[in-house]
């Protein structure tokens, strides 16, 4: 078999090997764990770039490389290193385990990466589980008064539960279809969503994955976690595997012949809750990653929204909005471990003055802010209004009208914010310095945000590709 | 025909395996029994696998290889969740999920 | 056009917060070179052959049928100068600001970036994003650099319009997907023939979410406050170009878009605009805040501009272009002397300023002039405007119209009675040391003055240029 | 005719060069006075030999039939045209005439009067800006261009009459004559669109005068519609030239400068109403029921002014109120003779002598005004008025003329306009009128005679006199607040427009027939009407009889013979209650209701709405963060029934 198609998830492998043998150390050097993470980082990149154009199948058909996991994955590696660039100070890590840290968040990679991949359903939960596990722990990793291994336990409970539903779940779809490939199983849809059984094992199935994306109903874990879990690796899973559920998602729906009209409607409903209910709970949250987690829940909404129109546009619509998303979360919550140097969770009143503390932080703060409300000219904006296009292009009017409208009322939760980082000012809170690297970065994601957001065609054109060859 | 040579009969017992275990997902306060009912509904999804497997598979392979792969992830899933539920009990000195309600709103 | 301020944008990005001086520089060149352009453009289209003209466009997003698409017609053209006019004012009037100089000149920058380009281009969604480019700055303008209760009226000025935008995007994509031309291209949408329902719920659509921009009763609530708050350069964009984009919008893409829906809901265009303008002058009657009572005029005004455009004839629209026009001028030299009093005394309730035209008489001229024109005084381009507007409403809606005639009688109590307070009689103490304009200062006012008694006397070099584009666009409604 | 044409060449300058003035001392000179002055100056004195030029030129060829119209176009809209241009027949070459030397004669006049204000400058761009609105209204050859020079006329006398605008009176004055002059012309307005609405087909801006008087084109109008927009004319009409009940503006006006007084409240702008009957005289003769509501309007306005004129104490609202009494007697010449089908002369004849001799007497009355430093007649009486030679000389004379006693013009102009009221069947509007001399000469001599025999101080009229003061009326005797009334001789700048004047009035009155000949074409011979003229001479030597008991006699008590009846007399100082009722409708309509209302409306219900809705979005999301319980398996228990509801909507709902 080539290597090549395997080539990521091997690199990746090989780097957790590295980060385990790190690990055994008996005296920590965490200065010179972070070289070798940030080296082995940018490697991954430059690996998953050269396999992006891989096509082919492995391991008997369970394992689709093509255009479409390659871009995620290169995301995910994109991810990955960016968590990195803000690890620096993993303040709130003892220092002993931060070669652990590097190994489960490669572990978990390697997971999402076989996730976006996968066409069989043992491989999907094998990778999920894998995946998941490794956020289990690092969430509690964190050095914490209790709400680190509060939340990691309540992240496993829910996410052992949803994987544990979604495993029955896919039992029933085996029965109901006598097989495991999802390219078998998919065209059968029609038939199968007129079975009982088959409805039933389709709900259960996608819990799983609702749970990934923290749609409504399975988006409770998000705050805590999300408050819970140490900055760095809240961006990890605000960012990779935000990316990696929706590739899934795709797969799921993108192969299928189309769901009855009342499951669609399902769907519809779920995605609008959660869009609304994310964004008005979002309103009241005092802390940035708290808020933040209550955005992303409404983002999951706008997601579905793009895979329910079951439509070439759609997808295309949704894959851009997920690496859109990926890179604007990201400024926001480098933006917060730069600010929160000792790890603390960020009110949003310590943003206060940040103009004037580090006035290139604000306006990455900005950028980002807006581009997550969805204002141009920022990926946000293109994104969201492609995501609009499509699912009113399949006649959801009222899906679109109720997305804008929460457009308006999300923007007022990060107007919050920026006013708390622009106008208000305390004396007490000293300059924040950033490194050149740092400074590098920020620029380069504003150039990003805003570059892409007003010249997408290429980004569009490359979704399309990779769609084209879900489909 | 034996009421033990039908697919219902394990079909039936895989639910109520299943209902069992999300019960004490939902009833149980000690996180040990919660975890042990989360192994409880993947067991339910294991027997339904074998049955379909025995009864309807085209392939009498598949369900088996499924059922080994959930124990192994099983085992691993406790073993996470144990270490996880140990660090609670340093942190919180219990292991009642009551006790765990510091993150709210 | 486009481009000149981005210029400026990027360069003062890079410029250091200390160099005050060179970011105004830069700045006002910048503002500058955009002026020259528009009045260029202004002079340079050609009438006799109207159509579009210095057309630019090329393919941004295929899949989506996306297209930068940007030209010139009679009827962008007079608002491209007006915007070139006032950014260029603004920036000078904003010439003494101390405080965070380098942000506040970006942040206006982009806005007149966004400005130039909602008017100028042709595609909904390129049209939609500069929209919200040149909406969204306004928070952070108000929120840093305002006054009274800025945090209120930043928060309540931004939400206002994005709800607004919220209902444009469902219109927007309604009429994208309902057409199925797959393209965003309005000229090309234009052709497309919707089906009266989709025409009806998208023009309500389009209507009130532009509207709330243009201060349609009763979604005008948030520009008296807005405008209060904002600084004096920001209130001057504000008042004088952003409402104008609204009210654009609706005749742009609306009207443009979907004609039958448009004349479904010329009634109670007609209506809303009548009751905004008696409500504007009544309730400005009362108010004792200077930018209040400024803010109420311009609810009165953008009223009699939506009445004209809801009358749907030639002189109608005529008229409200027109408007638009002087009104923004007019606004401008408004709130650029009020701005210039308020930076001076700190105060603007008419009760405690007062004679005025003896502590600086330039200034208080500028104002006075600026309030007759409000009153429509003949002379001043508004008179014009207002003209034909009325002369129009009247055929189509009389009973509005009469309402409308009437409102003046009032609106000229409302001018005078400001003016009479605040400049006449007998100086307040308190002031009287303060200086006049500096003819530096005053040249952007004498600017602004000078093009609306320009446009007073020459009304014709105005209107031909709008009628060249309003002829065949009605037509083809 | 293009803008080539001599004519049209000349009226522009006539119109352009004192708007060219105002403009450049304006933006640039109104620092400097002198400077300013000789701008002016010489931007007035073109124009009037302009104007007399034209008049000269042109007075044998053109008549009324057939006018010189020489327009170009202002604004072409689609079915709006407005043309810029001139309409120069008889009667608009006369009224420049008038106008330009009028204004030429104050301009010289305020060199003395105005001297050494600090406003000398603004003083004369704003009376350039008058001479340019009145010179084109009065030119005007499209009904559209005369309204817009009627607005600025407007403007320029608000700018006057609030000139010393530091005093609140004067700005308060000055707002109301905008306001309420602002009411007549939106009427004014109104009355164009309505005619634009009904003729559908015709747009009346685009038209001249001449068409609107044309009946071809106004026959198509049913007379209902007809009327309608005639009366909303006159509204304009009653506006500017101050009929009843929209003319409590002009007495106040005399807050101004008294060559403002003497300009604008006497000779031109006030004239300017009459003057637009005059110009639509065809149009508004076509409508009796609109003529019979003029000539009742005017009756009453007559009556009322010259009644008030009785007890004003304060000589330039004497003046004042005369004048509205006596634009109420053209009025009412003017719609008698379109009643009776006669012609428009003699309204317009009394408008010519009035225009000088009114301007007259305002001069004079400036004079001892300059000089004695206060408004008070029987001050000045006091302080010895009679000395000032030349003033009391032209005063008198002019008072003459406006009482109306041969051979004085207004004898003369007042003889025509009772002979077109007795034309008409009902008698009892001559009888009116009729009254109206007797009170006029009353009052007009009232003031001369107290001017000419002063009292001593010791008289006992002088307590009289104070009670009186306490009687308080509206603009009793104040100083002037330009504040430099030193007793020094009288400039010959401002003596000098008080002979010229003062000859006109005395030539004028022999003008009459070549001056009809002039305006209609033809002047028939008019029967000598004895009874009339006698009458109404009767009637003007009454007055001044009856004023010589009152005031002028050795042992007159000086007090009117009205204070027999108090309430009356109280009646006639609070000037009818008008003011009052004004004020009152001004506060409890337009501040009181409506304002008030909207307002409230404003802060609570839209505004009030908006936050409502933000704030319940804030509560909703609040109530929704309770779901997010601490305890998880509250939680999963939600989750587990949303996701069993979701199942059992699909096994339903397939």
């Amino acid at each position: 078999m080539n290597v090549m198609l395997f080539g990521p998830e091997l690199y990746y492998l090989g780097a957790a090997l590295v980060f385990f043998l790190l690990s055994l150390k008996r005296k920590p050097e965490p200065k010179a764990d972070y070289q070798i993470a940030l080296a082995l980082g940018v490697g991954g990149l430059v690996v998953t770039a050269l396999c992006l154009c891989q096509q082919g199948e492995l391991f008997f058909k369970a394992y689709r490389v093509d255009l479409f996991s390659q871009i995620f994955k290169f995301a995910l590696a994109l991810a990955f290193f960016f968590v990195l660039t803000i690890s620096h100070n993993l303040a709130h890590i003892e220092e002993r385990y931060h070669a652990e840290f590097y190994l489960f968040l490669t572990t978990t990679t390697i997971g999402m990466m076989m996730l976006v991949s996968s066409v069989e359903l043992l491989t999907i939960y094998v990778s999920l589980e894998l995946s998941s596990y490794s956020l289990y722990i690092l969430v509690p990793l964190r050095r914490g008064d209790g709400i680190d291994v509060e939340a990691g336990i309540k992240y496993l409970l829910i996410g052992a539960v949803s994987s544990g539903v979604m495993l029955f779940g896919l039992s029933y779809l085996f029965g109901a279809t006598g097989s495991t490939y999802l390219t078998e199983i998919l065209p059968k849809m029609p038939q199968l969503v007129s079975s009982p059984i088959g409805v039933l094992g389709l709900l259960l199935a996608l819990a799983g994955f609702f749970f990934k994306l923290s749609v409504f109903p399975f988006h409770f874990w998000a705050p805590d976690v999300y408050q819970g879990a140490a900055n760095q690796v809240t961006t990890f899973i605000a960012t990779a595997s935000k990316a990696a559920a929706v590739a899934l998602m795709l797969r799921l729906v993108a192969l299928g012949a189309g769901y009855g009209y009342s499951f669609t409607k399902a769907l519809v409903i779920l995605s609008i809750v959660s869009m609304t209910l994310g964004n008005l709970v979002a309103i009241i949250q005092k802390d940035f990653k708290r808020l933040l987690a209550y955005s992303s829940i409404a983002h999951a909404g706008y997601f579905l929204m793009g895979i329910i129109t079951m439509k070439e546009a759609g997808y295309i619509a949704a894959v851009y909005y997920a690496l859109a998303y990926l890179v604007m979360n990201f400024t926001v919550f480098m933006v917060i471990s730069e600010v929160a140097k000792d790890g603390r969770d960020l009110k949003i009143q310590e943003l206060a003055g940040l103009w004037r503390r580090s006035p290139l932080l604000s306006l990455s703060l900005i950028v980002g802010l807006f581009a997550l409300a969805g204002v141009p000219p920022s990926i946000g904006f293109t994104g969201k209004l492609l995501l609009f296009t499509s699912a009113m292009n399949q006649g959801y009017f009222w899906l679109v009208l109720i997305g804008a409208v929460n457009g308006t009322i999300s923007l007022y939760y990060y107007l919050r914010v920026i006013y708390a980082s622009y106008f208000t000012d305390d004396p007490s809170l000293g300059p924040v310095a950033i490194s050149t690297p740092m400074r590098i970065l920020n620029y380069a994601l504003i150039a990003i945000v805003l570059g892409f957001g007003v010249f997408p065609d290429r980004i569009v054109e490359l979704a399309k590709a990779a769609v084209h060859t879900v489909l | 025909m034996l009421v033990f040579n039908q697919l219902e009969t394990y079909l039936y017992l895989a639910l109520l395996l299943f209902a069992i275990g999300l019960y004490g997902v939902l009833a149980r306060r000690s996180l040990i029994a919660i975890l042990i009912s989360v192994e409880l509904i993947l067991n339910a999804a294991s027997i339904n696998f074998m049955a379909f497997n025995r009864f309807l598979a085209p392939h009498p392979a598949v369900g088996q290889v499924i059922t080994l792969f959930i124990m192994a992830v099983a085992a691993a899933e406790a073993a996470i969740a144990l270490s996880i539920i140990v660090a609670v009990y340093r942190k919180l000195k219990s292991i009642n999920i009551e006790h765990a309600t510091e993150l709210r709103g | 056009m486009l481009i000149a301020p981005l210029v400026g944008l990027i360069i003062l990005l890079l410029l250091k917060d200390e160099q005050k001086f060179l970011i105004r520089a830069v700045s006002l060149v910048s503002a500058g070179i955009s002026l020259a352009l528009s009045i260029y453009t202004f002079m340079a289209y050609d009438k006799g052959l109207g159509g579009l003209q210095f057309v630019e466009k090329y393919e941004m997003v295929k899949t989506f049928g996306i297209t930068y698409f940007v030209g010139v017609e009679g009827l962008n053209a007079p608002l491209l100068l007006l915007t070139g006019i006032v950014i260029f004012t603004g920036v000078l009037t904003m010439w003494e600001l101390e405080e965070r100089t380098k942000e506040f000149f970006i942040w206006i920058l982009a806005l007149v970036t966004g400005v130039f380009g909602v008017f100028m281009s042709y595609d909904m969604f390129m049209f939609f994003l500069f929209y919200e480019i040149a909406v969204v700055p306004m928070y952070i303008l108000i929120l840093v650099w305002g006054s009274t209760r800025k945090e209120y009226a930043a928060m309540k000025l931004t939400l206002y319009l994005m709800a607004g935008s919220g209902l444009i995007i469902p219109g927007i994509l309604m009429l994208y997907s309902a057409s199925g031309l797959n393209t965003f291209n309005m000229l090309l949408l234009h052709k497309a023939h919707f089906s009266p329902w989709v025409q009806k719920v998208a023009f309500v659509l389009l209507f009130f979410g532009f509207g709330v921009l243009a201060a349609v009763w009763p979604f005008h609530t948030w520009s008296p406050v807005g405008h209060v708050a904002a600084p004096t350069a920001v209130s001057m964009l504000h008042a004088g170009v952003l409402m104008k984009l609204g009210s654009f919008a609706v005749l742009r893409v609306a009207m443009y878009l979907c004609p039958d829906g448009f004349h479904y809901w010329a009634q109670l265009m007609a209506l809303l605009a009548t009751v905004g303008i008696v409500y504007g002058v009544f309730v400005g009657l009362s108010q004792t805040d200077l930018k209040y009572v400024i803010g109420y005029s311009s609810v009165s005004h953008m009223g009699i501009v939506c009445l004209g455009l809801a009358t749907g004839t030639v002189d109608g629209v005529n008229g409200s272009v027109f408007q638009m026009f002087a009104h923004g001028i007019m606004t401008a030299l408004f709130f650029s002397s009020v701005g210039y009093i308020y930076d001076r005394t700190h105060t603007r309730d008419i009760h405690e300023l007062g004679g005025f035209s003896r502590i600086m008489p330039v200034a208080s001229a500028f104002f006075i002039t600026a309030a007759l024109c409000g009153a429509g005084v003949p002379g001043m381009a508004s008179f014009w405007a207002e003209l034909l507007v009325f002369i129009a409403t009247v055929k189509v809606f009389p009973v509005q119209g009469l309402l409308a005639i009437a409102a003046l009688v009032v609106g000229a109590l409302f001018a005078l009675r400001v003016v009479q307070t605040t400049f006449f009689n007998a100086p307040n103490p308190k002031f009287t040391h303060f200086e006049d304009v500096s003819p530096f200062l005053g040249l952007p006012r004498m600017m602004l003055i000078a093009t609306l008694i320009f446009f007073g006397i020459f009304p014709q070099t105005m209107v031909g240029m709008i009628k060249s584009a309003v002829i065949p666009f009605l037509q083809g409604m | 005719m293009g803008p080539c044409d001599p004519n049209f060449l000349s009226c522009f300058l006539i119109v352009a060069l004192p708007l060219l003035s105002f403009a450049v001392i304006m933006i640039f000179t109104w620092r400097r006075h002198r400077l300013s002055l000789a701008i002016s100056l010489t931007c007035s004195t073109i124009p009037l030999i302009l104007a007399w030029s034209l008049f000269f030129r042109l007075k044998d060829t053109v008549t009324l039939a057939k006018p010189i119209v020489t327009q170009v176009n202002w604004l072409v809209s689609d079915a709006v045209i407005v043309p810029f241009g001139f309409l120069l027949d008889p009667v608009s070459l006369l009224m420049l005439g008038i106008v330009a030397t009028i204004s030429w004669l104050i301009q010289i006049y305020s060199i003395g009067y105005m001297e050494g204000d600090p406003g000398f400058a603004r003083f004369y761009a704003d009376l350039s800006l008058f001479g340019m609105s009145m010179l084109s209204l009065v030119s005007a050859s499209g009904m559209l261009q005369l309204f817009i020079s009627w607005e600025l006329v407007g403007l320029a006398s608000y700018l006057l009459i609030g000139f010393w605008y530091e005093k609140f009176s004067a700005s308060e004055a000055g707002k109301k004559a905008f306001v309420v002059t602002r009411f007549g012309d939106i009427g004014f307005f109104m009355g164009l669109v309505f005619l634009t609405f009904f003729m559908k087909d015709i747009n009346i801006f685009g038209l001249g005068i001449f068409d609107i008087n044309n009946a071809a084109l106004t026959k198509k109008l049913t007379e209902a519609q007809f009327t309608l927009c005639a009366l909303l004319i006159f509204c304009g009409v009653a506006g500017k030239s101050a009929q009843f009940p929209i003319h409590v503006w002009l007495p106040d006006a005399m807050e101004g400068p008294t060559p403002v007084s003497a300009l604008l409240h006497s000779a031109t702008m006030v004239a300017a109403g009459v003057y637009l009957i005059t110009r639509l005289f065809p149009f508004f003769a076509a409508s009796a029921t609109a003529m019979t509501v003029v000539l009742v309007i005017s009756t009453i306005t007559l009556l009322l002014s010259s009644t008030i004129g009785m007890v004003a104490k304060d000589i330039k609202q004497v003046w004042a109120y005369s004048t509205v009494s006596q634009l109420g007697f053209m009025a009412m010449g003017l719609s008698a003779a379109a009643l009776g089908g006669s012609t428009l002369f003699a309204g317009y004849y009394h408008l010519t002598t009035h225009a000088a001799f009114k301007a007259l007497l305002f001069l004079c009355a400036g004079v001892f005004i300059h000089h004695f430093g206060t408004n008070d007649f029987f001050v000045m009486s006091k302080d010895g008025g009679r000395k000032l030679a030349i003033p009391m000389v032209t005063v008198t004379i002019g008072a003459l003329a406006l009482a109306g006693i041969f051979p004085f013009a207004g004898f003369f102009s007042k003889e025509a306009i009772l002979a077109q009221l007795w034309h008409l069947p009902n008698k009892l509007w001559v009888g009116l009128g009729l009254f109206g001399a007797f009170l006029t000469a009353y009052y007009t001599f009232r003031v001369i005679f107290v001017m000419l025999f002063p009292r001593k101080d010791d008289d006992p009229v002088w307590q009289e006199y104070y009670v009186r003061e306490e009687g308080g009326h509206g603009h009793g005797a104040h100083d002037d607040d330009h504040g430099h009334g030193g007793h020094h001789g009288v400039p010959w700048v401002m003596s000098f427009p008080l002979i010229v004047l003062a000859a006109f009035t005395l030539v004028l009155g022999f003008l009459q027939t070549p001056l009809e000949k002039f305006l209609l074409g033809e002047s028939h011979p008019h029967e000598m009407n004895y009874v009339l003229l006698f009458s109404a001479v009767g009637c003007a030597l009454g007055g001044i009889g009856v004023a010589w008991l009152d005031w002028g006699s050795a042992n007159a008590r000086w007090q009117g013979f009205i204070r027999k009846v108090p309430a009356l007399e109280n009646f006639f100082i609070q000037k009818w209650y008008m003011d009052h009722f004004w004020r009152w409708f001004l506060n409890t309509f337009i501040y009181g209701t409506f304002s008030r209302i909207f307002t409230y409306n404003d802060r609570r219900v839209v505004d009030g709405g908006v936050d409502a809705v933000a704030f319940s979005t804030i509560g909703s999301g609040r109530l929704l963060s309770f779901i997010q319980t601490a305890f998880v398996q509250l939680n999963l228990l939600f989750m587990v029934l949303v996701l069993a509801g979701v199942g059992l909507y699909l096994l339903m709902g397939r």
